[in-house]
Parts: C-alpha cells; structure tokens; sequence
C-alpha cells in the first residue's frame, strides 16, 4: 500500500531537504568567492587565487555531499521502509490551493537521489579533468568556473523534482532541470560544436528550452485537471481520490495521463517532442552524460512511474504510453544507425532507451523501467564520458599536429566525428576496454547490466502488450547494430584521420570515474536478478509502489533477444570491419538501403518539417501580427490615419469655415462694442491710489449701508 | 487640521517635502538634486512601511478599509465630497510596490539624466504623489483627481526627456488617457449624484442592477485603456519607446496598474452583476491579448519594444486572473500586478542601462554579450526566467495561481476550461519571445556592437539599482504567503460580494 | 462714572488725539511718533480687557519693532522734513465718507450688539500666555507654522527688494 | 467696568481716521502709518469681541494679524525704499503710471 503520512523516528529523514541545499550552497561559493578573492586581493593587497581546483573541490564536494545524504536516506529507510514527509516551509496558501515545500522520502525518490547524486558526484570529478582542458581547447578559462556552478544549479534542481512531495514541487525541479540543461547546453553559447562563431550552440539551448516548453504545457494541464477533479497536488490525496474519478470520470483520468504524457514526451525525449535531445549534444560532453544520457532525461520516466496510481487505472492510457514509448525505442534507433558523430549517435541511442523506458512503464512494468533507468544511467553516462575522453584524446592528437610540423589550424576538425577515428584502441586502452563495457551492457549482452534490465522489459511487453513486445525488439535488435557499428568504426581499423594516429589516453581523473561507472555497468544487473530471491529492488520498489507482479527469467525471451544481439553485432562486424573503413568512404549501408539510409541519416527530415510547418509558421504569423496587424493597421493606419487624421480635419472645419465664418463675425460684432465701452471706463483711470482707494470706500460704505437697510 | 496628519495623508503627499526641498536648491547642483530626490523616495517607502506594519494601526489580518482618513471635502450644493483616504489588501501592496518603485527609479536617473535634473525630479515626486492617491483613495472624486493628475508629470517626463518622436508619444498618452477618464468621469458624476455619495464603501451594493451595465462599461472604457487591454494598446510601445528608462519603469510597474486596480477596486464591487455579465468578453480579450502579446513581442527588433509588448500579454494575464472572480485569480492577480511591476520594471532598467552605453536598442546589433558583461548577462537571466514564468522565481506563482483559478478550481468561479488552456499556450510563447531576446542579445558570436564598442560591467550603483528586485524576484517566488497573506482578508471578502450577486 | 471709565476715557482722547496728529502733521517724523503713543494707548486698551499677551505684543511688535522700522526708512531715505502738502481741495468726498463710514459703523454696534454690554473678567485663565500658547500649538498649529513660513518668506522679499542691482557679474557665464 | 461696545465704538472712530489718513495724505510713508492704524482698530475690535464672546480665537486671530502686519510692513517698507530710490519721491501722486 501507500505510505501513509507519518513522519517516523527515521533519524536521517530530516536531513533530505539538505540534498537541495548543499548543492545551492555550492553553487552559492562558487558564484561569490571569485568576487570575494578579487575583493580581498584589492583591499589587503594578498595574493590569493579562486582556482580551478578549489572550484571543482567546492561542487563535487557539494554533489558528494547530496550522495552522502541519500545513502543515508537509505539507511534510514532500511528500518522504517514507510518513509517520511519532511515540510519545510509554506508555498502558497491561496483559497482553496494549499502547497507547501515538503520533501518526500520513499524508496523511489531515495532511488532516484542515489542514481542523480551518485553518477552526479562521479560526472563532477571527471568534469575536473575535463573541462580543464575543455576550457583551453575553446580560449576562454573564465568559463570553467561558471560550468560548476550550473553543474551544481541542476544537482540541486534534479533533487527538487525527485524529492518533491506534490506535483507542482515536481514541476519546479522539472522546470529547474530545463533551465540547468538550457544553460550547459549553451555553455559554448557564441560557436557552434566546432568552435567556430556561429549560432548553433544558443540556438540548440533555445530549442531544448522551447520545447521543454511545450512539454510543460502538458503538464500545466494535467496538473489544472488533476486540481479540478482531485483538489489538490500532493501525491497521496492524488492518489487516494484517483480510484473514485476512476469510476466517475474515466474520460477524465484518460486526459490527465495524456497531457502528462505531452510533458513526458518533452522532457524525456519521445515521439514528437525528442528533437532537441540531439541538439543537445552541442553542450560539454560530462553534461551530455550527466543531464542528457542519465538523470534529467529520465524524469519523464520517475513522473510516470511516480503516478503509477494513476495510470495503473486506465489500460487506455497505458496503452497509449506503452506505444509511443515502443516507437519512439525504434524510431531513435533506426536514426542511430545513420549518424556520425559519436556523439549523436548515444544521443539517439538515449532516445530509444528512454523509449524503453517509457514504454516499460507505460505496461505497468514499473520495476522493469526503473530498473533500466538505473542501469542505463550507468552504461550510458559511462558511455557518453568515454566518448568525451576520445574526443579529447583526439583534440590532443590534432592540437599535437598543429603546434607540431603541420601548420593547417585553419582546417577545421571535427573531434566527434567517427569517420576521423579508427584504431583508437592502440592510442586509448582505458577508454577502449570500459567503451566495450558499456557497449555490451547497452547491447544487452549476458551478463552484463542491460541484459537483465531490458530482458525484464521485453518479457513484460510480451505478456501484455505483444505489438510493443515486437517493436522492442527490432528496436533492441538495432541498438546492438549501432553500437557495434560504432566500435569497429572508433577502436578498430586503421585511424582515418592524422589526428586519431596521435591521439593521447587522458588523465587519471578523467578515467578514474570511467572505471567506477564501467563496474557498475558490469555488475549493475545483480541487483534485480531474475530468480526467486533475488528481486531486491523490486521489493525495495514495493515500498512505495505496492505490490508488484514479479517474473522470472523467459528463456525464450531472454534467449531471442541475446541471440539477436549477437546477430546484429556480426553484421556490424561484416559491415564495417571485415574491410575496414579508409578515409572518405561512403558508409557501407549507403548502398543496400537506399533512400531509406538518407532518412536515416538525416533524421527522417523531422527538424526540417518542424522548422518549416511550426517554427517558421509561427515566426511569419508573429511577424504578420507585428507588422502587418499591430503596427501598419492598428497602429498607423487606424489610430494615425483614421483617429488622428479625422480629428485634424474635423478641427480644421471647425476652425475655418464654422468659426472664421460664423463665430468670428458674431465675436467681432461683440468686440467692437467692447472697445467702445472700455474706452470710456479707461478715461476713469486716473492712476491716482487715492482715487482707487476712495472707490473702494465707496463700495464699502455702500455695502455696510446696505446690510443696515435690507438684511435682518 | 487633523487630516494632515493622518498616516495616508503623510504617505500620499510626503514627497511634496522634497519636492518643496528641491525647489530651493540651485538647479545647477545635480548632486545635490539627486540625493534629495533619492532620501525623499527612500523615507517616503519608509513611510509607507511604518503604516502599514509598524504604525500598529493596521491589521494585516482583518479585512476591510483601515487606517482611514475620512473629512468633509467639497459639500456645497448637495455634493458629497470627501477627502477618504484608506487602505485595504487590495492597495496596500501596490501603494508599497510605488513607494519602493520610485527611488529605484529615480536610482537608474542617476547618469542617465544630465539635462533639467531638478525639473526631472520634481515631476518624478509628483507623480509619485499622484499614484499613491490613486491607489489610496476611496472617494470616487478625489480618485479621479489623482488619476487625472499622474497624467501631467508623465506627459512631461515622456515630452521632455523622451527619445526622438517624444512628443507624439506623449500627447498619444496624454489623448488616450483622458479619452477613457472622461466616460469613466460621467459615470462617476452620475454615481455621485444619483446615490448621493461619492464614497467607495458606501456605494457598494446600492448601484441599481439596470444602470450596471452602462456605468461598467464607462469604467472599463477608462481603465481597459490604461491596463491596456487588446486592442487598446496602440498607445504603449509609443510610450514605452520613447519614455526615458525610469519613465518606463514607472509606467509599466507602476502605472498599468492603475488600470487592473481599477477593474478591482471599482467595477468588481460596484457592479457584481455587470462584472458578471461581461467576465466572458473581458476574459476572452485577455485570452486574446496574452497570446497576441507574446506573438507580437517575437517579432519585435527593438529590444524596448519587444519588454513593451510583453507587458500586453502580462497584463492579459491580470485581467484573466481577476475576471475569473475567484480567490484563486484574485489573489494571482494582484500577485501578479506586483510581479509584472518588479519583472517589467527590471527589463526595463536593464535595457537602459545598455541603452546608456550603446545608444541603440536594436537587437541585431548586439550579440555575445554575456562575455563582455558577466554580471550584467546573470541579472538580465534572472529576471527574464522570472518573466516568462520559471518556477522557484515570483513570475510562475502569479501566472500559476491565475491559471488555476481561470480554470474554474474551487468553488464559486466563472472561468472558463478553454481560457485557461488557451493562456498557458501562453506560457509556451513567453518562453520563445524572452528566449529570443536573451539570445540575440548574450548569446550567440558578437554582434557589431559587441564588438566594437567600448562596454564595461554594470557598476555598484547599477547593481544596488537592480538587486533590490531581485531580492523579490525570489522571495514571492520562494516563499509568497506574507503577500498572499496581506490580501487575502480582503479578497477573500471581495469573493463573497461576488458570489453573493452571482445568486442574485 | 467708575475709575476705570474715567481712565477709559482719557486714554481714548489719548488716543484720537493722536490718531489726528498723525492725519495732520507735516512732518514723517511727528507723524511716526503720534502713531507711537496711539499703539501705547492700545495696548493699555488691551490690559483693560484681560489680554496682557496681546497687550505686550503690541507694545513689542508695533510700537517696538515696526515703528522702528518706519524711523529707520525715514532716515534712511532722508525725508524727515519732505511734508506732505495736506491737499484741501479734495477733501470733502473722503471726509463725507469716513464720517459715514463711522456713522454706520457705530449704529451697527449699537443696532447688533446692545448699547451696554459688560462681561465680567474671566479671571486669568482666559489671558493667561500658556493658554495662548496651548491654542497655538494645538488647534492653530498649521496656520501658525505657515506664519513662520510668511514672515520668512516676507524677509527673503524685503531683502531682494530693498537690495542695490549690483552690475551682473555672472550675467555672462548664464547663457542659458 | 466699561461696556465692551464702547471698545467697539472706540475702535470704529480709530478705524475711520485710519481710512481718512489713506485718503487724504499724499506721503506714502503716512498712509503706511494710517493703514496700520486701521489694522490695530481691528485688533482692538477682535480682542473686544473675544470678550464679548468669551472664546480665545479672537487673541489668535490678533496674534496671526501682528504677524501678518510685521510680514506686510517689512516687505511695503522694502518696496518704498526702492520705489524713492528710483523715481526719488514719495508722494503717491507722482506714482500715477497706471493712468489710462
């Protein structure tokens, strides 16, 4: 069953509201003590120095710390599984609304705390290393500094959003995590990818924000409904009053968890709102990994989960969710296949994980999609961060060449690009052997941790909902084929590119967080085994969920799907290694598939449609309102030509015939008599006082004689 | 004599000390104009402080009008004219939001201003004078005075040290202005002369149900004009464009507001039945305008412009919250009347100050600011994401508690389903058009003058001019329940009137 | 015909006498010094019917502090011996109506009033400086403060007015 | 005891003189003179009718109207001096410019 609202003796619970503030004081430090140093150097002429060191020190201490209170949320909840409510202040107490900032510790928010601070703390350290040398490649070291900043603003607002205790606290950390994410996506906001000036970084910022958006929307408007019909936001009286609307209104309920869904699809990247996942990547690799691989993008996935009560009363919603997440899997995936760059391509990948996801959540497969939330965090943060440490080591590699005998700077190099890669792994072996964990565990090959995470999806979808259960497949068919493909065209082969051939393995503090992540992406799958005994995260889940239908392991399913993943990795090997690729090579797939592969690796041309049917619509309709409505018809037309003008006319009828004509002529009759008369009286100024003051006496006598005569 | 030394009266006219003060200085001591006029603001916030929380003659927890002044004004002929000043929860935070908007204004005059200081200065402390009246008064009369007297001083602000065409803009204002006041004027007469008094409270529930209708409409004529609602808003960029910075900081924060209070104070309580009637068609045109605000503002190459025209969509947002005659939408509504005030008069003071250095609102030109002017590039950040609404900042708590209550939650409201969800699409565009603005200006490669003009920093002066903003910016976006608190009593009141009337 | 009367008497001769002697004489200085003892004779009035305050202001302020100031102007101007011509020729009309003036105004008083009015002293409460001063500073504070105002703003006039136009030195510095 | 009328009495002959001074002489500095006698007959009056009236409002009234007195002598004095100073006479007559 639910929780119910104690707040127990757990003695750590108190601690929760901490997991938002020591981020915030962290961010705090970072922001003030440049300006204090400086201060402090002016002032008592020291010589002190904010560095890059006691920067990262200052956030990954900050995000250590969030990792040291939810282990010990976990403590806590180990002795009182019920959890607890922690209020920490009034929000806003208007008539019948009533929200407060509660803090809700339960096993699913405990699990999500883990899973953000943990990879969070991990992605800190390796940022250390990273933008060091980020910062030097792009000429500008000022930024590094701010970098942890909005590193440590999204820690805290991820916290907000999953340790919230109402919907609407939800939606402060779901919006926090959209400002977070537009502002590392622009981190680089004045050049594109490449370092060039350029656009394209703000713009893909923008883009993630807008649409961000527009998920938000949907949420609003579920949050509106569920207000209406359920009074409040607060999860339990939410979930208490759904069973009830169940039962009135089910046409309702079926509107809430679409309009969720809209706001689902925003943040967690599905079917029609992913398009910015990919532009995305247009901001610093630990972010990629951190924010767009494995915490922001999963909250979609947390709500859904998090409003199980919800959307376990309609089948129609879940199979709704179940679907676009099943297409979304396959879809992404199908893009994945037809990308270059290294980046781009786990970008896509992520989609269709996260259509994983989505759709094991959407069955009611609740564990099934936490626990691939969990273990994708993993390999999926690993991956993207061996993919920052190659394309640092490839920067090294080129920055090498330039300062050494070539002088080609002007060349513009692409790092990410796999066509410049090939036969990394001489160049990069710690990069290379975890780059290979990472991709078995992602390819759900045995035992690594995908294996038994997806295989638990699948065998869900192949219970209830048998055309997902197909699509997963496929999807999960070609995510093996992007991945090899991927492998054989970055690790193996001969280096396509000059650069590649003198690419450096990076520092310990780079790889160091690697190997942590690589281990987790190894073993992470023992902590939901598919035997009797063994499901102890479903159980943890329990807590929090209720009771769960547990499975074990479907040797049809779980055999399939691994034997498809072998498939596919061999024909990415046939592919793509057998005569390994040399510079300037079409792809191989180019020629079999056609037309189909442009698709592919043009993104099906969604952006281009986007741009064209919504973007530029709605710039020209606001452009036409402007110009065209506001400004040349309201504004000039109507109130200069029409209101003005008019009244300029009417006013200079007025003035020439109407009064020159008539008012005049009567004016100047009255005039004349006028003069005549003042004429006269002017003969009675003498200019003398005594003459004016004798009049006056006069007047007052006169007045006085008449009071005596007349009043009374 | 006792009037004079009534808490309002002090509130209202204590810059006339200063303005006094400054008309004894030289005008060639722009220093000492300028610290004048900024102690004066300052103790006139003060003032308004000690009044209203510290005088212990005003409870925040009771409703009703407090701390009134009430005398005998113009009684001749069977007139009843009042001086009736008095505060309740629905003026007392905007009385509080002109009091602590000015000095800041006046702060931002700082560099900005080098012509006719003095003069400057007194037409600002006048105007100052007149809104507090304004949002002071209870007699229908002596509310029209003060509402017709901030007209002069902004006239003159606008027509003296405004942009280029800054006499067109002004007499538009001006013209504009008073086309509404004057229906708005009949009415009030004809209320005067009929019921006998011209005194707020006294009139509430005495306005014949079939003369509601009429009398309405000539209030909204006044007030939908000063808001302003679509499509009477062709007065504004005008304004705002060509008002010098302070000028637009008060004229957004401050003076709309006028307008909305008007609506609140005025034709909510005096004709529920009316009100009622024409919730719908506010509704709709605040619908309307929010969207075409944000639509218009997108396409807006003037950075001044574009703050301009989002005004219009923020403003909808007010209209939407109050005519869903809930306390939901109440209370947003006047939450948002003081978050718009803060928001919009930030933009404001920050575009001038580029404007101080740049000379040129386009926003082509600029571009990659945010490398050359760190500080100036964070601030600008905060209050756009207040602007367009992000939660955790004052903006959402406003837009969110409109929303909702234009939705229809809870009992006794008259929004509408469909209002509510055409307005958070709103939302979606507030987002495009500051984006827009934050990008073209901060973002992206530097533009022409980014690049080769020189720029520096916002200085301590500029930063002290901003942060008091931003210090509400967070505090109603964090923790909103003292202001909620301030006016609930009263709306909560207002609430009942009107629901009283909607069985009527 | 009691004491006080006889006293009223003698001093309202006094008191016309003088005010004569300030229509008639030819001299400023003689002029100003009938008005003198005339505001004397007034203040005694003023003691007679309970006001010393009154009374010693109008010794101080008038005979003191004006009056003064009228010598001053007279010797400042040197005019102590310029007489003004008492011009015989227009004098019928204002004589003619001054006497009505008085004519009116007596039979008013005496019409309004009542011939013998006689309100017994109200002791010192009603003259008593503290009580003045208790109306002052209490119901006729505002008038009384904007009187401090007047005077100072008379001050600021009569210096402006009475002070040499020295040639503009900053004339040329003002091209405004 | 006097009856306060006789005050008033007195008071109106003062007054009328006062008025007479201001008609009939031509030295400015003796209508002056004339024109704060009519001022004091009022006082004197104010002060009467205090009595009669037994209310203290006529002493303020006194008061503001010596103060007033002092303000309008400072500043008519003022105005005489540079009157003489710059038509050199103060006979009234020879002020005409406002003849018509």
């Amino acid at each position: 069953m639910l929780f119910s609202e104690t707040t127990s003796s757990g003695q750590f619970f108190g601690l929760v509201p901490w997991i938002v503030f020591a981020p915030i004081i962290g961010l705090l430090i970072n922001i003030f003590a440049p300006y204090l140093v400086r201060w402090l150097n002016q002032t008592f002429k020291t010589e002190l120095v904010w560095s890059e060191t006691a920067t990262g020190l200052v956030a990954s201490l900050a995000a250590g710390a969030t990792f040291v209170i939810a282990t010990l949320q976990l403590i806590s909840l180990g002795q009182h599984h019920e959890g607890a409510i922690i209020p920490v202040a009034e929000w806003i107490h208007v008539g019948p609304l009533a929200l407060d900032w509660n803090f809700r510790v339960d096993s699913l928010s405990t699990t999500m705390m883990l899973v953000v601070s943990g990879v969070g703390t991990l992605i800190h350290i390796y940022a250390i290393g990273y933008m060091h040398e980020d910062v030097r490649f792009k000429n500008d070291v000022g930024r590094y500094n701010r970098f942890f900043v909005f590193l440590n603003l999204f820690i805290a607002a991820m916290m907000i959003l999953v340790s919230g205790d109402s919907y609407l606290m939800l939606f402060v950390g779901w919006e926090g995590v959209g400002l977070a994410s537009f502002l590392l996506i622009g981190f680089w906001y004045d050049m594109d990818t490449l370092g060039r000036p350029s656009w394209a970084n703000s713009n893909a910022a923008k883009k993630a924000f807008i649409t961000n958006r527009v998920g938000d929307f949907g949420f609003l408007i579920a949050g509106f409904l569920i207000f209406s019909y359920m009074g409040s936001f607060q999860f339990d009286t939410v979930f208490a009053a759904a069973p009830e609307l169940a039962h009135a209104h089910p046409e309702i309920l079926l509107l809430i968890t679409v309009f969720m869904l809209i706001g689902v699809a925003g943040k967690s990247a599905q079917i029609p709102l992913y398009v910015w996942l990919p532009d995305a990547m247009a901001g610093p690799t630990p972010v990629s990994a951190l924010i767009h691989a494995a915490t922001m993008v999963t909250a979609g996935v947390y709500l859904v989960t998090r409003s199980a009560p919800i959307f376990s009363l309609s089948h129609d919603a879940q199979y709704i969710v179940a679907t676009v997440g099943a297409v979304t899997a396959l879809f992404a995936a199908t893009i994945a296949v037809g990308q270059y760059d290294i980046k781009k391509v786990l970008a896509y990948s992520t989609i269709s994980q996260l259509g994983f996801m989505v759709a094991a959540v959407g069955m009611g497969a609740y564990v099934a999609g936490m626990f691939h939330l969990v273990t994708h965090a993993f390999f999926k943060a690993l991956l993207f961060l061996s993919a920052g440490s190659v394309i640092l080591g490839l920067e090294r590699g080129h920055h090498h060449l330039a300062h050494g005998h070539h002088a080609d700077h002007a060349e513009v190099f692409d790092p990410g690009d796999m066509r410049n890669m090939g036969g990394l792994r001489k160049q990069m072996p710690v990069t290379f052997w975890v780059y290979m964990i990472g991709t078995l565990a992602l390819a759900g090959i045995f035992p690594f941790a995908g294996f038994w995470s997806k295989d638990e999806i699948l065998l869900d979808a192949s219970r209830h909902f048998p055309h997902v259960y197909w699509i997963l497949t496929a999807a999960a068919f070609l995510t093996a084929f992007y991945m090899g493909r991927q492998v054989w065209m970055v690790f193996f082969g001969e280096a396509r590119h000059e650069a590649a051939a003198h690419a450096q393995e990076s520092p310990l503090i780079v790889t160091i967080p690697l190997m942590i992540l690589a281990a987790l992406s190894a073993l992470g799958g023992f902590m939901n085994l598919p035997f009797a005994g063994f499901h102890n995260f479903a159980h943890w889940l329990e807590h929090t969920l209720g009771e769960i239908e547990v499975l074990g392991l479907d040797f049809a399913v779980a055999g399939i799907s691994t034997l498809l993943a072998l498939v596919a990795s061999a024909f990415s090997w046939f592919l793509y290694l057998r005569k390994p690729l040399t510079s300037g090579q079409p792809d191989p797939l180019k020629k079999p598939l056609g037309l189909l592969f442009v698709g592919m690796e043009n993104k099906w041309f969604i952006d281009e449609a986007y741009q064209h049917f919504i973007l530029n619509a709605y710039a020209n309709l606001s452009k036409f309102l402007a110009q065209t409505i506001d400004w040349d018809f309201w504004h000039e037309w109507f109130h200069n030509s029409v209101i003005a003008k008019n009244f300029v006319g009417l006013t200079r009828f007025l003035a020439d015939p109407v009064d020159l004509g008539v008012v005049d002529n009567l004016s100047k009759v009255l005039a004349d008599w006028v003069q005549e008369t003042s004429q006269t009286l002017r003969e009675m100024q003498t200019g003398y006082v005594r003459h004016y003051a004798l009049s006056v006496l006069v007047g007052v006598v006169a007045i006085l004689g008449y009071l005596l005569l007349v009043s009374r | 004599m006792n009037f004079l030394f009534e808490p309002l009266t002090i509130v209202t006219f204590f810059p006339l000390l200063g303005v006094l003060a400054l008309l004894l200085i030289n005008s060639e001591q722009k220093t000492a104009i300028r610290w004048t006029a900024l102690v004066t603001a300052l103790l006139a916030f003060v003032i308004s402080l000690w009044a209203f929380f510290f005088s212990g003659q005003y409870d925040v927890a009771a409703p009703g009008l407090q701390l009134v002044a009430k005398y005998d004004w113009i009684t001749v002929a069977g007139w009843n004219i009042r001086y009736y000043l008095a505060a309740d929860g629905l003026s007392i935070l905007l009385v509080l939001l002109t009091t602590f908007l000015t000095p800041i204004a006046i702060l931002s005059t700082w560099t900005a201003i080098e012509e006719r200081v003095k003069d400057f200065m007194i037409f600002f402390l006048m105007l100052e004078i007149g809104m507090t009246g304004v949002f002071l008064s209870q007699d229908l009369f002596l509310f029209y005075i003060f509402w017709e007297f901030t007209l002069v001083p902004m006239y003159f602000l606008i027509g003296i040290w405004g942009g280029p065409r800054r006499m067109y803009a002004a007499v538009k204002f001006f013209l504009y202005t008073m086309a509404g006041s004057i229906l708005m004027l009949l009415a009030i007469l004809w209320l005067g002369i009929n019921l006998d008094t011209f005194a707020v409270p006294e009139l509430i529930g005495k306005v014949p149900a079939a003369a509601q209708m009429l009398l309405f409409v000539a209030f909204t004529a006044a007030f939908a004009i000063k808001v302003p609602m679509w499509p009477l808003h062709s007065w504004l960029p005008d304004a705002h464009v060509e008002a010098p910075t302070a000028g637009s900081v008060i004229l957004a924060g401050v003076l709309l507001k006028m307008g909305t209070y008007g609506f609140l104070r005025f034709n909510l309580p005096l004709f529920p039945e009316a009100s009622i009637q024409a919730a719908p068609v506010i509704g709709a045109l605040a619908v309307i305008g929010i969207i075409y605000g944000a639509a218009v503002s997108y396409a807006q190459k003037d950075v001044k412009k574009l703050v301009a025209y989002s005004s219009v969509s923020h403003l909808g947002f007010v209209m939407l919250g109050m005519f869903a005659m809930n306390s939901l939408g109440i209370q947003g509504a006047i939450l948002q009347m003081i978050n718009h005030g803060l928001s919009t008069g930030a933009l404001f003071l920050l575009v001038g100050m580029i404007y101080e250095q740049t000379h040129t609102r386009e926003l082509a030109v600029y571009g990659g600011l945010w490398k050359i002017m760190p500080v100036y590039g964070a601030l600008t950040l905060i209050v756009t994401l207040s602007s367009m609404g992000l939660p955790g900042l004052n903006g959402f708590v406003g837009e969110f508690t409109i929303l909702l209550g234009a939705w229809g939650a809870g009992s006794g409201s008259y929004g509408s389903v469909w209002f509510a969800a055409l307005s958070a699409i709103g939302v979606i565009l507030a987002a495009i058009y500051m984006l827009y603005m934050f990008q073209k200006m901060f973002l992206g490669p530097a533009g022409e003058i980014t690049k080769h003009h020189p720029l520096h920093d916002l200085n301590w002066r500029e930063i002290a001019t901003l942060l008091p903003l931003l210090v509400f910016i967070f505090w109603i976006g964090l923790y909103p329940k003292p202001f909620f608190d301030l006016m609930s009593p009263t709306v909560d009141e207002l609430v009942k009137l009107l629901s009283a009337a909607a069985l009527r | 015909m009691t004491l006080e009367l006889v006293l009223f008497f003698i001093l309202a001769v006094i008191a016309v006498t003088t005010a004569v002697g300030l229509l008639t004489s030819r001299s400023t200085i003689y002029a100003a010094l009938h008005l003198v003892t005339n505001f004397v004779t007034v203040a005694i009035f003023y003691l007679l019917l309970d006001a010393p305050f009154i009374a010693l202001a109008q010794v101080t302020v008038y005979a003191g502090a004006i009056m003064v100031l009228f010598l001053f102007v007279i010797m400042l101007l040197g005019i102590e011996n310029i007489a003004g011509e008492l011009e015989w020729k227009g004098l019928i009309w204002p004589v003619v109506m001054a006497v009505i003036l008085l004519a009116e105004g007596i039979f008013l008083v005496v019409q309004r009033i009542g011939k013998n009015i006689y309100v017994e002293s109200a002791g010192t409460e009603l003259s008593n400086a503290s009580t003045m001063a208790k109306y002052l500073f209490t119901d006729y504070l505002l008038p009384f403060e904007i009187t401090s105002i007047l005077l100072l703003v008379a001050m600021v006039g009569a210096i402006v007015l009475s002070k040499h136009e020295k040639p503009a030195k900053r004339g040329l510095e003002k091209t405004r | 005891m006097i009856p306060v009328t006789y005050y008033i009495i007195f008071s109106a002959v003062l007054f009328s003189l006062g008025t007479l001074g201001v008609l009939i002489r031509r030295n400015s500095l003796v209508i002056f003179m004339s024109i704060e006698l009519m001022l004091n007959a009022a006082n004197l009056s104010f002060v009467a009718f205090s009595r009669i009236h037994e209310s203290f409002s006529g002493q303020i009234f006194v008061f503001f109207i010596m103060a007033v007195a002092a303000a309008e002598v400072a500043v008519g004095l003022a105005l005489i001096v540079t009157i003489y100073r710059s038509r050199h006479t103060i006979d009234i007559d020879g002020m005409s410019s406002l003849k018509g």
